[in-house]
């Protein structure tokens, strides 16, 4: 059958025995994140794609104008994703998994319900003409970790996009083609980031960005968004082993600094495409 | 804790919930109903802690039918695959009735062979009510039961109920028959897993049960699907009888033999239709008269 | 007059030299990664490997095909691709030498959804079966051909000549037998712009052959290649 | 103007003081009254406030569909809906909408890990979760009804799972967030513990809250959670007491 | 000696079945070549519920297109462009090949070749109402009730002559003020069609060592038909307007492209008779 493989008991162990050592198995610190690299813009503005370790998530966000619902002032902001069969043998097409679920959720809670776009500044013509922007995510591969990965593939890629101008005289809405105008990018407010934990050993033993090794024999997860000012945007943790509060204001105090770390990289990797750009 | 419990000790219920430690004491066994915290003993039902020698479980009031061996049970057949039948009781996981373990026309002491197989659907098909006991477990914690007796086999000629298992105790006697009126007979048989089936009554008491060398017509007749002729008195009083059980089952009332009885007596000058409704003046008057 | 493409290209006739990668992908049993320009396709292999019972031939591997498109939703469209890509490969795989199992492959458009992203999807799945190892009888090639509104032959169109483009043709050829292994025509067109159209895709295609050779020798890398002779 | 979601005088839109929670009602083993017929192994009706939930569990019992058979330990299947009529303006329900989707996600992880799965292999445990009325703190409500029926139809738990909610509005914590004060863009962490270890197995927090508050907020809903314990603990035991005399 | 009445021989071994009517060049349904084709027949106007109708025999093959025009508002960055949306369906009901449920992959791929066929056969701006706010769509909808092969050629067939006999209101009003469209209740004036395309589909056998064309497989020959090729040519200009094909010899391409051509002129002219 396909779908995915079972761990053996032995391997299980050899993973948290690792961990009471203080050692993780591909020799990470447990606070430490994969090797990060964030590809803007291969296929025009507001594609991003995001390599955590071999975990390959790709964004790509679009725009198109639509009627709001009732007399409304707000743009819409969607999200889309597709587990690939691609990325994994577990993925089956056609499928909506609870995993799929979880993550488009987090994400939508992570991007959307923050408040991190300006839905207000879509807005082209009240109660007529608005912009629905459109986030594609495809997981091209999985090693663990798609949530954090697939987060900041969506916000790179909303950082980058840039929508084309737009005038209105009276009744008449001209949108400017990209090569006329100079394109608009979106309003942001903030940057939300991603950080999942993993938890081993009853929840004695705790690491950040887990491995897909670590997510088959983790007791339980914790995912934590938060932005550089400090704001919590969405957590989440359901059943696994149970933590002491202490531990959980501790996994957000780490959050936030992991949070600082990835902000920073996403900012370098956009200075970086608008040099080439230029 | 002392081991020798008084009596007066045992009438008093100690009531547990999840997550309570039942004892820290480290001399008793686990049971049924509970788990190990280190050194602690903790509930993991809501229920009432009971205790034989050093092992101690917690029942919980209400549960799924678990069944032991032994018990006597009424199921409907579910599925009917190779060389077993499975069987539906209300518990956890449906129960397997071995081609081996039922008796087949034509004599006992018959081997089993490859027609039998192709054949099982003519003796037992899905729907089909039967009473067994159960023999067994397997490995993976479903029951095996038997039909090796003359007294368990097909259903016919009634309908029936179910109740909370928890309701039927454990007795000698789950195949009960009542005599309501001269020639009016009424038949129960109290599964151990809160079906209960309610028929028309075999005329003489002393048929039923164990039959000392059966005859070939009887095990024929054993997979019959015919319902034997029924009056309308009858009807009404298997009515009765099954209303009545449901009386006793709504008011969370133990269903035995001379309970039921009673309750019955108790019903008369109530329509059939309207015992369930007014269960418990029916069963405080049937309390009375105990 | 000099010519100019929307690209800087110079000539109607001209091949942007495609880009190609190979193995992007850790899970997939092979991979490669297809572009034409801005237009590129991502696509993985997996198998032969276990089927499921109820897709099992007795006689031959089974061929899935599953395209996804890089903006919304599949639909008719990506039907159509996935019978076109699925009947070439039943065409060139040797499925009859892997019975009873499946060979699943999965195209994810990474960029533009014109008819350009067909040809980019079929040359980067035999790409990625390659990868994978997978018996083929022949390499196929795919390439894209529009006849624009001047009514000029235009080879390897970017999305904006497709946009305007009277008819456009996905051509994919087979190197050994130089038959047709899938064509797909939409537009207006004359029988003569037609037999112009397939003349040119069938060496433009030869082209992107010796482009699969060149990465699948590069892929092959360190070891010194034979010339040395 | 915005009104305050704690007023100088200390009290919410509501009446209640901050560490208030609301009322709480229940009645266990609603749906099957003891007795027969209803098929369900056990039920739970709840009040927090005007939030109504009504939770059924069925099982363990054959599992429905073959392939869900685990061989090592029960499956658990939920099934969380909110009743078209249930809050001010009536919703369609569509069919795949993934936050009730989330919803059942979240509770089946949490009570996986709680109830003593591998004690029934091969079978199959279901709960169904329905929300009658809604006045914010949906998901604390059902955990807590599913709870006490899990309870009702006796199936084996390592503790309880209490939940609780917290907010935090113009300075103040304050516990089990009603819909109104969520409308007031107050944060809401939703938190479940198991009260024997005292241990965190839920949380769940849906918009921004600063760092530097959350550790209030959160002691705050830890309290909170306590002191559901007693009163779900109290109920647990009366409606005992009840169906054994 | 042993004998198979020819029943049971084609149900037994397909393959062998149909080569030994390869062989001898002529084909199980009576026709006497590998290239003649099963002649359409086509009624048009007998669902009076909608704006145009027909109904097309292709042998055993039978297929009704209904067409349904709406009014709809029209998309931001084309204000004048209609709507043509059409679907193909081939129920359970029509073969035991199809399954009841989802379309499958060559139901939706046969939906969208017709569909982007029809696209560049109808005009378009002809069925704009008010620039920007309100125009046609004309709802296609093809059913196979049996399905014998020829699925393309018959479903392009119906579609075109559905459209040919489909009519519109004379007036129709647009209110500014309301956004509402007022149409007068006769259907009489049709819509313009600049093309008339033809689908012609070919498999391709082997035979006597070589391949050839076979034209217009039916379902049961589809056992010795390695693949298939679908060309469709305008039966007004004689232009090509697509080709959907799989593996096939450049030469028996160019060929079938002639053939196409011929048939189209003669199908062009069934399909002219019908109203």
């Amino acid at each position: 059958m396909s779908g995915e493989q079972f761990l053996s008991t032995s391997e299980r162990t050899f993973v948290v025995n690792a961990l009471r050592e203080g050692i993780r198995v591909d020799g990470r610190g447990a606070y430490e994140f994969r090797g990060l690299s964030i590809e803007l813009g291969g296929g025009g503005f507001g594609s991003a794609e995001v390599l955590l370790g071999k975990t390959r998530v790709l964004a790509n966000v679009s725009a198109e104008v639509v009627r709001p619902t009732a007399n409304s002032a707000e743009g819409f902001v969607l999200f889309n994703t597709s587990f690939s069969p691609m990325a994994s043998p577990a993925f089956e097409a056609g499928r909506l998994t609870e995993e799929e679920v979880l993550v488009s959720r987090m994400l939508e809670k992570a991007v959307r319900r923050s408040r991190a776009i300006d839905t207000e500044g879509l807005c082209i013509v009240a109660g007529e003409k608005v912009w629905s922007i459109r986030v594609d995510i495809h997981v091209l591969d999985h090693e663990g970790n798609i949530l954090d990965c697939a987060c900041i593939a969506a916000i790179s890629a909303l950082l980058h996009f840039r929508r084309p101008d737009v005038t209105v005289e009276g009744d008449q809405v001209t949108i400017h083609p990209m090569d006329e105008r100079n394109p608009i990018p979106l309003s942001i407010h903030h940057i939300p980031i991603c950080i999942s934990f993993g938890f081993f050993d009853k929840g004695e033993r705790v690491v950040v960005d887990p491995t897909h090794l670590e997510e088959q024999v983790q007791d339980g997860d914790f995912i934590v968004v938060v932005n550089t000012h400090r704001e919590l945007c969405t957590m989440s943790k359901a059943g696994g082993a149970g933590l002491d509060v202490a531990r959980i204001v501790q996994c957000t105090e780490v959050a936030a600094a992991k949070a600082a770390e990835v902000t920073e990289l996403i900012r370098g990797a956009l200075t970086k495409s608008n040099e080439i750009k230029k | 804790m002392d081991t020798e419990m008084g009596e007066a000790e045992h009438a008093m219920l100690h009531f547990v919930t999840p997550g309570e430690t039942v004892t820290a004491d480290t001399v008793f066994m686990r049971g049924h109903g509970t788990y190990n915290d280190g050194e602690e003993l903790v509930a993991t039902v809501a229920g009432v802690v009971e205790r034989i020698n050093k092992l101690i479980s917690v029942k919980p009031l209400r549960a799924r039918f678990s069944g032991e061996i032994g018990d006597v049970v009424v199921g409907r057949i579910s599925e009917v695959t190779q060389k077993r039948w499975r069987v539906n009781m209300g518990a956890r996981q449906d129960a397997a009735l071995l081609l081996a373990a039922v008796n087949l026309p034509g004599g006992e002491l018959r081997r089993r062979s490859e027609s039998d197989e192709l054949q099982m659907r003519q003796l037992l098909s899905e729907g089909d009510m039967i009473s067994a006991e159960i023999q067994g477990f397997f490995q993976d914690g479903s029951a095996s039961l038997h039909t090796r007796s003359l007294k368990y086999g097909k259903l016919r000629s009634g309908s029936l109920v179910t109740v909370p298992s928890s309701l039927v105790k454990r007795s000698k006697a789950h195949f009960l028959h009542y005599t309501l009126s001269p020639g009016l007979h009424v038949d129960v048989i109290l599964g151990m897993n809160g079906f209960v089936w309610v028929s028309k009554g075999s005329k003489d008491a002393n048929k039923k049960g164990d039959v000392p060398n059966s005859t070939q017509e009887d095990a024929d007749a054993l997979y019959a699907n015919v319902n034997e002729p029924i009056t309308n008195e009858e009807r009404m009083a298997i009515a009765r009888v099954s209303n009545c059980i449901l009386a006793i089952a709504k008011e969370s009332e133990l269903i035995t033999e001379a309970f039921i009885l009673l309750v019955h007596e108790a019903s008369l000058r109530i329509d059939c239709k309207d015992i369930v409704a007014n269960s418990k003046q029916i069963i405080d008057a049937a309390k009375m008269s105990y | 007059m000099v010519l100019q493409r929307s690209d800087g290209r110079t000539d109607n006739l001209q091949l942007r030299p495609p880009t190609t990668t190979l193995s992007p992908l850790s899970r997939a049993d092979g991979s490669a990664r297809f572009a034409y320009g801005k237009s590129a396709v991502l696509a993985a292999v997996y198998g032969p490997k276990e089927v499921r019972l109820r897709d099992e031939l007795l006689d031959s591997a089974k061929i899935e095909v599953l395209f996804r498109p890089l903006v919304g939703l599949s639909g008719t469209t990506e039907r159509l691709y996935e019978k076109t890509i699925r009947e070439i490969l039943e065409s060139v795989i040797l499925k009859h030498l892997h019975p009873r199992t499946s060979v699943q492959t999965f195209e994810g458009a990474d960029d533009d959804s014109s008819s350009l992203i067909l040809s980019c999807a079929i040359n980067a799945t035999i790409l990625a079966l390659m990868d994978a190892g997978v018996g083929l009888k022949s390499m196929v090639a795919s390439v894209t051909c529009i006849i624009d509104d001047s009514n000029q032959l235009v080879l390897d169109p970017s999305a904006e000549e497709i946009k305007g483009a009277k008819s456009v043709h996905v051509f994919t050829f087979d190197n050994v037998s130089k038959d047709v292994t899938s064509c797909v025509s939409t537009g207006v067109y004359t029988y003569e712009q037609y037999k112009s159209v397939f003349e040119v895709s069938q060496s433009a295609c030869a082209s992107v052959q010796a482009v699969y050779r060149q990465t699948m020798e590069n892929k092959v890398g360190g070891v010194e290649t034979v010339d040395e002779e | 103007m915005k009104s305050d979601v704690v007023s100088p005088e200390g009290f919410r839109c509501d009446g209640r003081r901050p560490n208030e929670l609301r009322r709480f009602n229940c009645d266990m083993g609603t749906a099957s009254g003891g007795y027969a017929g209803s098929g369900a192994d056990g039920a739970a009706y709840v009040e927090q406030g005007n939030t109504r939930c009504l939770v059924l569990v069925f099982g363990p019992k054959e599992p429905s569909m073959r392939s869900a058979v685990l061989h090592d330990r029960a499956t658990l299947s939920v099934e969380f809906n909110i009743a078209s009529f249930s809050s001010g303006e009536r919703k369609t329900k569509l069919r795949k909408d993934k936050r009730l989707l989330e919803m059942a996600s979240i509770i089946k992880s949490t009570f996986e890990s709680v109830i003593l799965m591998s004690s029934f292999p091969r079978s199959e445990i279901t709960i169904q979760i329905q929300i009658l009325q809604f006045d914010g703190g949906s998901l604390h409500t059902a955990v807590n009804a599913t709870t006490l029926a899990l309870m009702n139809a006796g199936i084996p738990m390592e503790d309880y799972v209490v939940a609780c909610s917290a907010g935090f509005g113009n300075g103040h914590p304050i516990l089990d967030v009603n819909y109104t004060e969520e409308g007031m863009d107050v944060p809401v962490i939703s938190l479940g513990i198991t009260p024997r270890s005292g241990k965190v197995i839920l949380l769940n927090l849906e918009s921004r809250l600063h760092l530097d508050e959350f550790e209030k907020v959160v002691t705050l809903a830890r309290d909170g959670c306590t002191q559901m314990h007693e009163i779900l603990d109290t109920a647990v035991r009366s409606s005992a007491e009840a169906l054994a005399r | 000696m042993f004998r198979l009445d020819p029943d049971t021989f084609k149900r037994i071994h397909p393959i062998e079945f149909h080569r030994r009517f390869l062989a001898n060049g002529i084909r199980p349904d009576g026709r006497e070549s590998l290239l003649s084709w099963r002649t359409p027949v086509v009624h048009t106007g007998s669902i009076t519920t909608c704006n145009g109708s027909a109904m097309v025999r292709v042998g055993a093959t039978a297929v009704l297109c209904g067409i349904k025009a709406e009014i709809a508002v029209p998309s931001a960055a084309e204000p004048t462009r209609g709507f043509v949306v059409s679907n193909v369906d081939l129920p359970a009901l029509c073969s035991s090949n199809f399954r009841p449920g989802a379309p499958g992959e060559f139901t939706q791929s046969i939906s969208d070749t017709v569909q982007s066929v029809v696209e560049s056969a109808v005009d378009m701006d002809g069925l704009c109402i008010e620039p920007d706010r309100a125009v046609w769509v004309l709802y296609a909808d093809i059913v196979f009730l049996n399905y014998e092969g020829a699925a393309m050629d018959a479903a392009l067939l119906a579609l075109m002559a559905a459209l040919r006999n489909t009519r519109l209101p004379s007036k129709t009003v647009y209110s500014p003020t309301d956004g509402t469209v007022r149409a007068s209740s006769d259907l009489s004036v049709p819509i313009t069609l600049k093309h008339l395309p033809v689908a012609s589909t070919f498999g391709v056998v082997e035979a006597g060592g070589g391949r050839m064309l076979m034209a217009d497989p039916t379902e049961d020959e589809d056992a010795i038909v390695g693949s298939r090729v679908s060309v469709v040519v305008d039966a007004l200009s004689g232009d090509l307007m697509g080709t959907f094909g799989g593996h096939i010899p450049l030469e028996l391409l160019e060929q079938s492209v002639v053939l196409a051509t011929q048939r189209a002129k003669e199908v062009g002219q069934i399909v002219g008779a019908s109203k």
